[in-house]
């Protein structure tokens, strides 16, 4: 019923295949960007309400921001190539020791060929995106049985990298250069020059990494390859016939989503943790980052914000509620309650609508559209 | 000779553990034969028929019970815990799923794992609980062979008698029930089934009752073994790569798979353990499962799948 | 634009055979099929057309017996290798991407043809956009051509089998390939559908001058619509000729005119 | 009414007679558009180069195409039309001779029309889904040289025909889709003629010259068009119309309704029909609007739904289609969602109208009617396409009360007109002061218009036609010897309002047995205001009573029957259910009602009707291009039935040839039931009438 659109047509095709073709989400969109790079940053700096603590900035923004990219990452994956993935944990743990790896220097002493590779510390946004790539590479190799194996074999083959790189991480001590407790420390956050501190900045930092990932990831999976990872997804049989090699479609969708994960893994780490140990990179991670998938929509970039925000939201409504009607939970139980909720939520929404909460919102807007009409 | 003895020793300690895999790996084969689903939630299965049963005999032994009589109305306790899970997951999980592809099925089934954890828990509690059915000790035996002995633990001897008995028993099922029989048919084709006049959600109402037995009979030994806590369910899934080794659909290689993994890691995590910083048990098995999709994808003993159009 | 019918073969099966266990498909096939010409499989049900089509784009390896294909002799391929090569193919029972619009079902045939990597997609930017419209012309040209601009944005599985038919066929057109296989194109139709689809298919013969091999079990629709047609039943050819020869001889009438209507 | 639907358009009060020369120049809304009268753009090739100079990047043509509006400047086109038109002249289209142009709203068609036009040659519409035999007649009529055809359809039909064209030299065509293979000296691609007139413009210096001097040498008083009416009766009649007469007509119409280059139109209407001719075109080249074509005519709703039109035109049966397809939608809708939407119709149908006209009403109707805007009217313009549209015009019929009202009441500025093709459209229209549903408004100004005794309408309007082509004899017919026109429709100015009342043809106005007046097409509007019936046939000249043939709506009442349950297999086992009649009995039951109140046509109540087996149909003769009944026609065909009706009996058997789509024949046999019905004395009526 808000939606105006009679008079709206497109002349061009790049209009035609924009990202938002109608004027009204197109404004909504600047609005939620505006609010998203000014207001937020502004109310935050003079503490208005409701950003008077910065509990709003570091508890659920941070958070929300990093793990939806994290998000869009596994839904590469698992929504739009069809290739189900219980291994983003270990993805986003290699973004991130390899970026801190990088960030401290890496030296690998080769004793036995008598001499040993040394690259000096790189800058702090150079390691990241390179911890992705790292990701991305171990995501190929870990790809490549699904040349062979479908779905269900798959997942062992994420678990085996999940379990193996938790692993890697907790008993290969070069990773953690050495650290007695297991746990290391991020790097300075500097920025050719500008130092990353507050809460504000690391925001506004993460909101940038979030907003150009997401659209070039949006770009892709509008593109040609995105159409061929979801042919495969759809009907492989019919995808190879008409030239889509399995091979090509299927890796890509892992170095893709995996260079996201890791991104996310390393931004996690050093701007959200600061310090951290392989627990942060668990299976439960994994876990996690599925259900925010399946629960958000499978194949939907907006779906992997909802269901981010939906699985950071429950915790700490569980908590809120009940304290405010004056019988607290036990963190205990509420953990609990986090589990069987999420749990029914998944199995209501396999059941009931496969796409999740973004298909919901899309029908939702049909309905705005077409008001008064059912159809 | 010495290197020999604590070979043999590792490997049948390696196979006893394997066992236990093994009987987790069944419950896994059973659903998946009858019901194309992969099931996720057989750990937490795990957990929470041992948890069940231990904290219903704390409750009865601290109430005086005799302790035979607590096991048998434990046992009871736990297994009607389990039917009553069964009929939830096909009533309301399973049933209305019926005919989606495998993807979502196991999907769903990570779904029932978050509800079963969060619910046992949340009734039994989330503590570490010893479980004492079984004599822990060990016996030491061709001591003269070996300077010595080779050290077994009774547990493991207990586990693999059980384990033995269970499949026995499951095969009676299979062969002789009209209900086993049905499960057959219906594992080779969901429509025969119903043609022979099966009411399919009741087989799979059995199916999941007799993989949450089997669970509860896991988690008698894994529970005396470690006491009964969250972490069992990692061990659990550990039945994942035994099922990729052995092949989804076979029991025997359930049996076997869960056999090489267990003896496997153990001796990697002994022989290989040391030079790259142990705890290679974590990791041994699905890495292992790897390397046979990558070689053999229906694994050792599952039978081969052709693709039509 | 209809291409000549010269006498230049495209397609030379010789000799294939083919068996699931203990099921002989297909024996010692061998038949030809010419540059620009509609050329029909037909047989009853289960005399193994499909599985004709299977071997022809690679999907199914023939157990014996060689396949010609622009003068390139295999014996075995990858089912993209065969797209590559320039052949496409509709199913018989319909196999769209279910998830997505007609128009990215047909946007998705282009795939062979698009140019731009990973990077450059991912940018969307010059070149990469530039071909990207021009991709989506084209797929519009085809979308105009079978008539389906109203459905355009709708995912095709809300659509009705006829038109699913057609964005399948759109699809396969996409490709621009030399050598077009139509597996039942006219199954689970009514009358009306049929006609559509021979018309499209003969247009498709005319306009693009495509090659088009189409199996059918219903033998009256493609009589008047193909120049040559083999006959197979039970894995044997028992056929091949033109329509009017296939039409006269008795194997045919007894083998399957008698079986079916 | 005419045999074409026609429109009527308003001149500013102060209008001048349209004869007198060198008018003052009038600027509207900043443009320079005095062309009238030996002006300066005396033709359509010289408004066009207008346009390439002031409006030169404005869009002056889009088409649904390849999945985009594919859209044209005023500069782009004029060049196209000046390459077009040196293609034609090398084909050899010669000052005077006539080009037709057969198809779809398509912007080469139009071009076609401007091509010729410079070449002083006469663009000749054809009615695109004419049968072959129509399009011969006309073509061999109007000795067109060339056809502009849209389609291979089209194409084949031609030439199906072409052994009875001597003069037919070439067909040129628009989609060039499926005649890929056909003989190319006979038959070439409109872009192909475009290519080579360009190829030779810029080779050429006098042939570009050449050009020019058509375009230079143009005048007022050139032949513009020749609009062949499909009449009711007999051969349809070229009707020549003036370059003068247009622009005139319609620079004023462009004037009042304040149509300017912001202004976007929806090309659906038939190219052939002197409504989208005059809205369309003539109109698009003097406010230089962009007119916008659609995909096909299966996308018209969606593309108008993109577009967005500003100045929308339908006959009364397109908004009633428009409103029963709406309310049909609305019947699946959640219950909550129903209700809003039927309280807030209730609140428009109280509130709308004043709201609207800007009269005095409650402040709580203010409110609610703002609300229902928001809520209802506003989305429902917007899902219709609407929501842009300032001027909204209907005619061709009466248009029934209730559906009127709808569209006035939730916001639509939707008026009727009264005119025909002979007059290039308008007679009288409404004021926006004074509008009813049942009244077509006072003469517009410069249009003087006459009632003769034997009550028939005459007028003289500015853009009035100068004769049917090649045929003086019928021209001398409608004209009188004092230049007025006869419009052969009765009708009778309201006592009350001023405003003309059309009640029907003149000649069809016939007498009962008793000597009432009978007047067969207000009885069968009366009855097609029921949603139920689709098209009805009245009988009764010189009979005892009066007796009606009716066709239900089939969209209307299959709904009502999927609702009530009611099983059918076809249109014809419909028809003739006894619950279907039933409910059309009411809805005559309440025509005789309403008639009771008229003095004039009391005694002429409908008696007895049929519901008939088959739809009535353009292809078998039975309704004209336009749709309209062919009363003789239908009596002849229909005989049995017609007996029948007036035997008392209450069965009759029928065999009736038809003609499927693609042109085959077949014949429908039924036996129909036959009902009486009571009639009303001048008692007071209970319910509404219609």
């Amino acid at each position: 019923m808000l939606y105006r659109e009679a008079g709206q047509f497109k002349t061009t095709y790049v209009e035609d295949m924009a990202i938002f073709p109608i004027r009204q989400d197109r404004i909504a969109l600047a609005v939620l960007l505006g609010i998203a790079f000014i207001g937020v940053p502004m109310f935050a700096t003079f503490h208005i309400w409701p950003f008077g603590s910065d509990y709003l900035l570091w508890a659920i923004l941070l958070p929300f921001l990093i793990l939806a990219l994290a998000a869009i990452g596994t839904n590469i994956l698992v929504g739009y190539c069809g290739q189900i993935s219980l291994g983003s944990g270990a993805f986003m743990a290699i973004g991130a020791y390899s970026a801190y790896k990088l960030a401290t220097g890496v030296h690998i002493p080769l004793g036995f060929l008598g001499f040993a590779i040394s690259i000096p510390p790189l800058p702090v946004l150079a390691s990241i995106l390179l911890g992705g790539l790292m990701a991305a590479g171990a995501g190929i190799l870990f790809g490549i049985p699904s040349l062979r194996i479908k779905g269900l074999y798959l997942a062992v083959a994420t678990l085996a990298a999940q379990f193996f790189f938790d692993w890697v991480f907790l008993r290969i001590p070069w990773f953690t250069n050495y650290a007695p407790s297991g746990s290391v420390n991020a790097p300075a956050l500097d920025f050719f020059g500008l130092v990353v501190r507050t809460p504000v900045e690391r925001y506004l930092l993460c909101l940038l990494f979030v907003v150009v990932l997401t659209v070039l990831t949006k770009n892709l999976v509008r593109s040609n390859l995105g159409r061929q990872w979801m042919a495969i997804r759809d009907m492989d049989i019919a995808a190879e016939l008409i030239g889509i090699r399995p091979l090509y479609a299927k890796l890509t969708a892992f170095a893709v989503s995996s260079f996201i994960v890791g991104v996310a893994g390393a931004l996690w780490a050093f701007v959200y943790l600061g310090s951290w140990e392989p627990l942060a990179f668990s299976i439960d991670r994994s876990l996690e980052l599925l259900f925010m998938v399946i629960i958000g929509g499978l194949g939907s970039i907006m779906g992997s914000f909802v269901g981010a925000a939906f699985i950071l939201i429950v915790p700490i409504m569980l908590n809120l509620v009940p304290t405010e009607l004056g019988v607290p939970l036990s963190t205990q139980t509420i953990t609990h309650l986090e589990f069987i909720i999420f749990g029914s939520l998944i199995c209501y929404l396999l059941i009931k609508e496969p796409r999740g909460f973004a298909r919901l919102i899309s029908i939702g807007k049909e309905k705005l559209r077409l008001w008064p009409f059912p159809y | 000779m010495i290197a020999t003895g604590q070979f043999l020793e590792i490997l049948i300690g390696g196979l006893m553990s394997g066992v236990l895999y093994s009987l987790v790996a069944l419950g896994f084969v059973l659903i998946f034969k009858a019901s194309g689903v992969f099931n996720y939630a057989q750990g937490a299965m795990v957990l929470l028929a041992g948890l069940a049963l231990v904290r219903t005999l704390d409750l009865l032994v601290v109430n005086g019970f005799p302790l035979w009589a607590a096991i048998v109305l434990g046992l009871g306790f736990a297994a009607a815990i389990m039917a009553a899970t069964a009929w939830l997951i096909e009533r309301f999980v399973i049933g209305p799923l019926v005919n989606q592809d495998g993807l979502t099925l196991f999907m769903s089934t990570i779904g029932v794992t978050f509800i079963i954890e969060g619910a046992a828990e949340m009734i039994f509690g989330s503590d570490v609980y010893p479980l004492r059915l079984f004599p822990t000790d060990a016996w030491f035996v061709f001591e003269e062979l070996f300077p010595g002995g080779i050290l077994i633990n009774k547990l493991d001897v207990l586990g693999a008698l059980i384990a033995g008995i269970l499949v026995a028993g499951l095969a009676i099922f299979f062969q002789r029930t009209r209900t086993g029989r049905a499960l057959r048919a219906v594992a080779d084709d969901h429509l025969a089934a119903h043609s022979v006049g099966i009411p399919i959600n009741w087989i799979w109402f059995v199916v999941w009752l007799v993989a949450g037995l089997v669970a509860l009979v896991a988690a008698t030994v894994w529970g005396t073994k470690l006491g009964v806590q969250f972490s069992i369910t990692f061990l659990a899934l550990k039945a994942l790569p035994v099922l990729i080794i052995g092949g989804l659909t076979s029991i025997p290689g359930a049996i076997a798979g869960g056999l090489i993994v267990g003896a496997g890691e153990k001796i990697a995590e002994v022989y290989l353990g040391p030079s790259i910083g142990g705890g290679i048990e974590y990791w041994f098995a699905y890495v292992l499962a790897l390397a046979v999709l990558l070689v053999r994808p229906q694994g050792l003993f599952g039978e081969r799948i052709i693709e039509r159009i | 634009m209809r291409a000549p019918d010269t006498n230049e073969i495209l397609l030379h099966v010789e000799g294939v055979a083919l068996a699931f266990g203990g099921v002989r498909a297909l024996r010692d096939v061998s038949f030809n099929v010419r540059k620009g010409e509609i050329r029909a499989i037909i047989g009853p049900n289960g005399a193994g057309k499909t599985s004709m089509l299977n071997v022809v784009n690679g999907f199914y390896h023939p157990d014996s017996g060689t396949i010609t294909f622009k003068g390139r002799t295999r014996t075995r391929m990858q089912p993209f290798e065969a797209a590559r090569g320039g052949i496409a193919r509709t199913f018989q029972n319909v196999a769209l991407f279910k998830g997505m619009s007609a128009l990215d079902n047909i946007m998705a045939g282009r795939t062979l043809k698009v140019r731009r990597g990973l990077l450059w997609q991912m940018l969307r930017y010059g070149p990469a956009l530039a071909e990207e419209l021009e991709h989506r012309r084209r797929v519009e040209e085809i979308i105009d051509f079978l008539e389906i601009e109203a459905i355009r944005k709708v995912p095709v599985g809300r659509l009705p089998y006829g038109l699913q038919k057609r964005v399948e066929l759109g699809r396969a057109l996409a490709m621009e390939p030399d050598l077009l296989l139509l597996d039942e194109p006219m199954a689970g139709m009514n009358l009306e559908e049929k006609e559509d689809m021979s018309r499209f298919i003969v247009d498709v013969n005319n306009h693009y001058g495509t090659t088009i091999a189409l199996i059918e079990h219903d033998m009256a629709v493609v009589m008047d619509l193909s120049d040559r047609v083999a006959v197979l039943d039970h894995g044997v050819k028992i056929a091949d000729g033109t329509p009017d020869e296939v039409k006269k001889s008795q194997a045919v009438i007894d083998a399957y005119l008698g079986v079916s209507h | 009414m005419l045999d074409h639907a026609a429109l009527a358009w308003l001149l500013p009060k102060t209008g001048r007679h349209h004869h007198k020369q060198g008018r003052t120049n009038a600027p509207v809304f900043g443009i320079e558009t005095d062309m009238a009268g030996g002006g300066s753009f005396d033709t359509f090739p010289k408004l066009l180069l207008r346009n390439a100079a002031q409006f030169s990047t404005r869009p002056a043509f889009r088409l649904k195409e390849l999945g985009i509006w594919q859209s044209w400047t005023w500069a782009q086109v004029a060049e196209i039309v000046r390459a077009y038109a040196a293609g034609l002249h090398r084909l050899g289209l010669q000052p005077g001779d006539t080009i037709a142009v057969v198809g779809s709203n398509r912007p080469k068609l139009y071009w076609t029309m401007m091509a010729a036009q410079t070449l002083r040659a006469i663009p000749v519409p054809v009615y695109s889904d004419a049968v072959a035999d129509e399009l011969a007649f006309v073509l061999a009529h109007a000795e067109a040289k060339l056809v502009a055809a849209q389609d291979q359809e089209q194409v084949d039909k031609v030439l199906s025909v072409s052994d009875r064209l001597p003069q037919l030299d070439k067909i040129v065509y628009d989609e060039t889709r499926g005649l890929d293979s056909y003989d190319h000296c006979r038959s070439i691609a409109i872009g192909k003629v475009i290519e080579d007139g360009r190829a030779a413009l810029a080779g050429d210096a006098a042939l570009s010259e050449r050009i020019d001097e058509f375009v230079r040498a143009g005048n007022g008083s050139d032949i513009a068009v020749i609009l062949y009416t499909s009449g009711t009766t007999g051969a349809s009649k070229g009707v020549m119309l003036s370059t003068r007469g247009c622009i005139d007509a319609a620079t004023d119409t462009t004037r009042f309704d304040g149509l300017t280059y912001d202004d976007v139109v929806l090309a659906y209407l038939p190219l052939a029909w002197v409504g989208d001719h005059y809205l369309n075109y003539v109109q698009g080249i003097i406010a230089g609007f962009c007119t916008a074509c659609p995909e096909s005519s299966d996308t018209i709703e969606q593309d108008r739904h993109e577009i967005g039109p500003t100045f929308y035109f339908a006959p009364p049966r397109g908004f009633e289609a428009m409103l029963t397809r709406l309310m049909i939608r609305m019947e699946d809708a959640a219950p909550i969602k129903r209700r809003t939407f039927k309280y807030f119709l209730e609140v428009a149908r109280r509130y709308g109208e004043q709201v609207s006209s800007g009269k005095s009403v409650p402040l709580s109707g203010r409110l609610l009617y703002a609300l229902g805007r928001f809520l209802v009217y506003e989305p429902l313009k917007n899902v219709l396409g609407l929501s842009r549209v300032r001027v909204a015009y209907t005619a061709g019929e009466a248009i029934g009360p209730d559906l009127f009202a709808f569209y006035r009441s939730i916001g639509l500025n939707l008026k009727q007109l009264y005119g025909q093709t002979e007059a290039f459209l308008y007679v009288t229209c409404q004021p926006d002061s004074q509008i009813y549903s049942d009244t077509v408004g006072p003469a517009a100004p410069n249009v003087d218009i006459r009632i003769t005794e034997s009550s028939e309408v005459q007028f003289h309007s500015p853009g009035m036609f100068i004769g049917y082509f090649k045929d003086q004899a019928k021209t001398a017919e409608v004209m009188t010897p004092d230049g007025y026109v006869k419009t052969g429709d009765a009708g009778f100015l309201d006592e009350k309002t001023g405003h003309l009342k059309i009640i029907d043809r003149a000649k069809d106005v016939g007498k009962l047995a008793d000597g009432t007046m009978f007047a067969p097409k207000y009885l069968e509007n009366k009855l097609k205001f029921f949603p139920n019936i689709r098209e009805a046939v009245t009988f009764g000249d010189s009979k005892e009573f009066v007796c009606a043939m009716l066709n239900i709506d089939p969209i209307a009442v299959a709904n009502w029957a999927e609702r009530n349950n009611v099983a059918y297999g076809s249109y014809q086992e419909l028809a003739g259910h006894p619950l279907v009649y039933e409910m059309v009995a009411k809805d005559v039951a309440a025509v005789n009602r309403s008639l009771a109140q008229e003095k004039m046509l009391a005694g002429a109540q409908i008696r007895r009707f049929v519901i008939l087996h088959k739809e009535l149909d353009a292809d078998d003769g039975e309704l004209t291009r336009t749709q309209k009944v062919r009363r003789r026609f239908i009596a002849e065909r229909y005989a049995p039935l017609l007996t029948a009706l007036y035997d008392g009996s209450y069965e009759a058997d029928i065999s009736t040839e038809v003609t499927f789509e693609d042109g085959r024949k077949g014949t429908i046999a039924a036996r129909v039931k036959i009902r009486d019905m009571q009639v009303t004395n001048g008692a007071k009526p209970r319910g509404k009438a219609a």
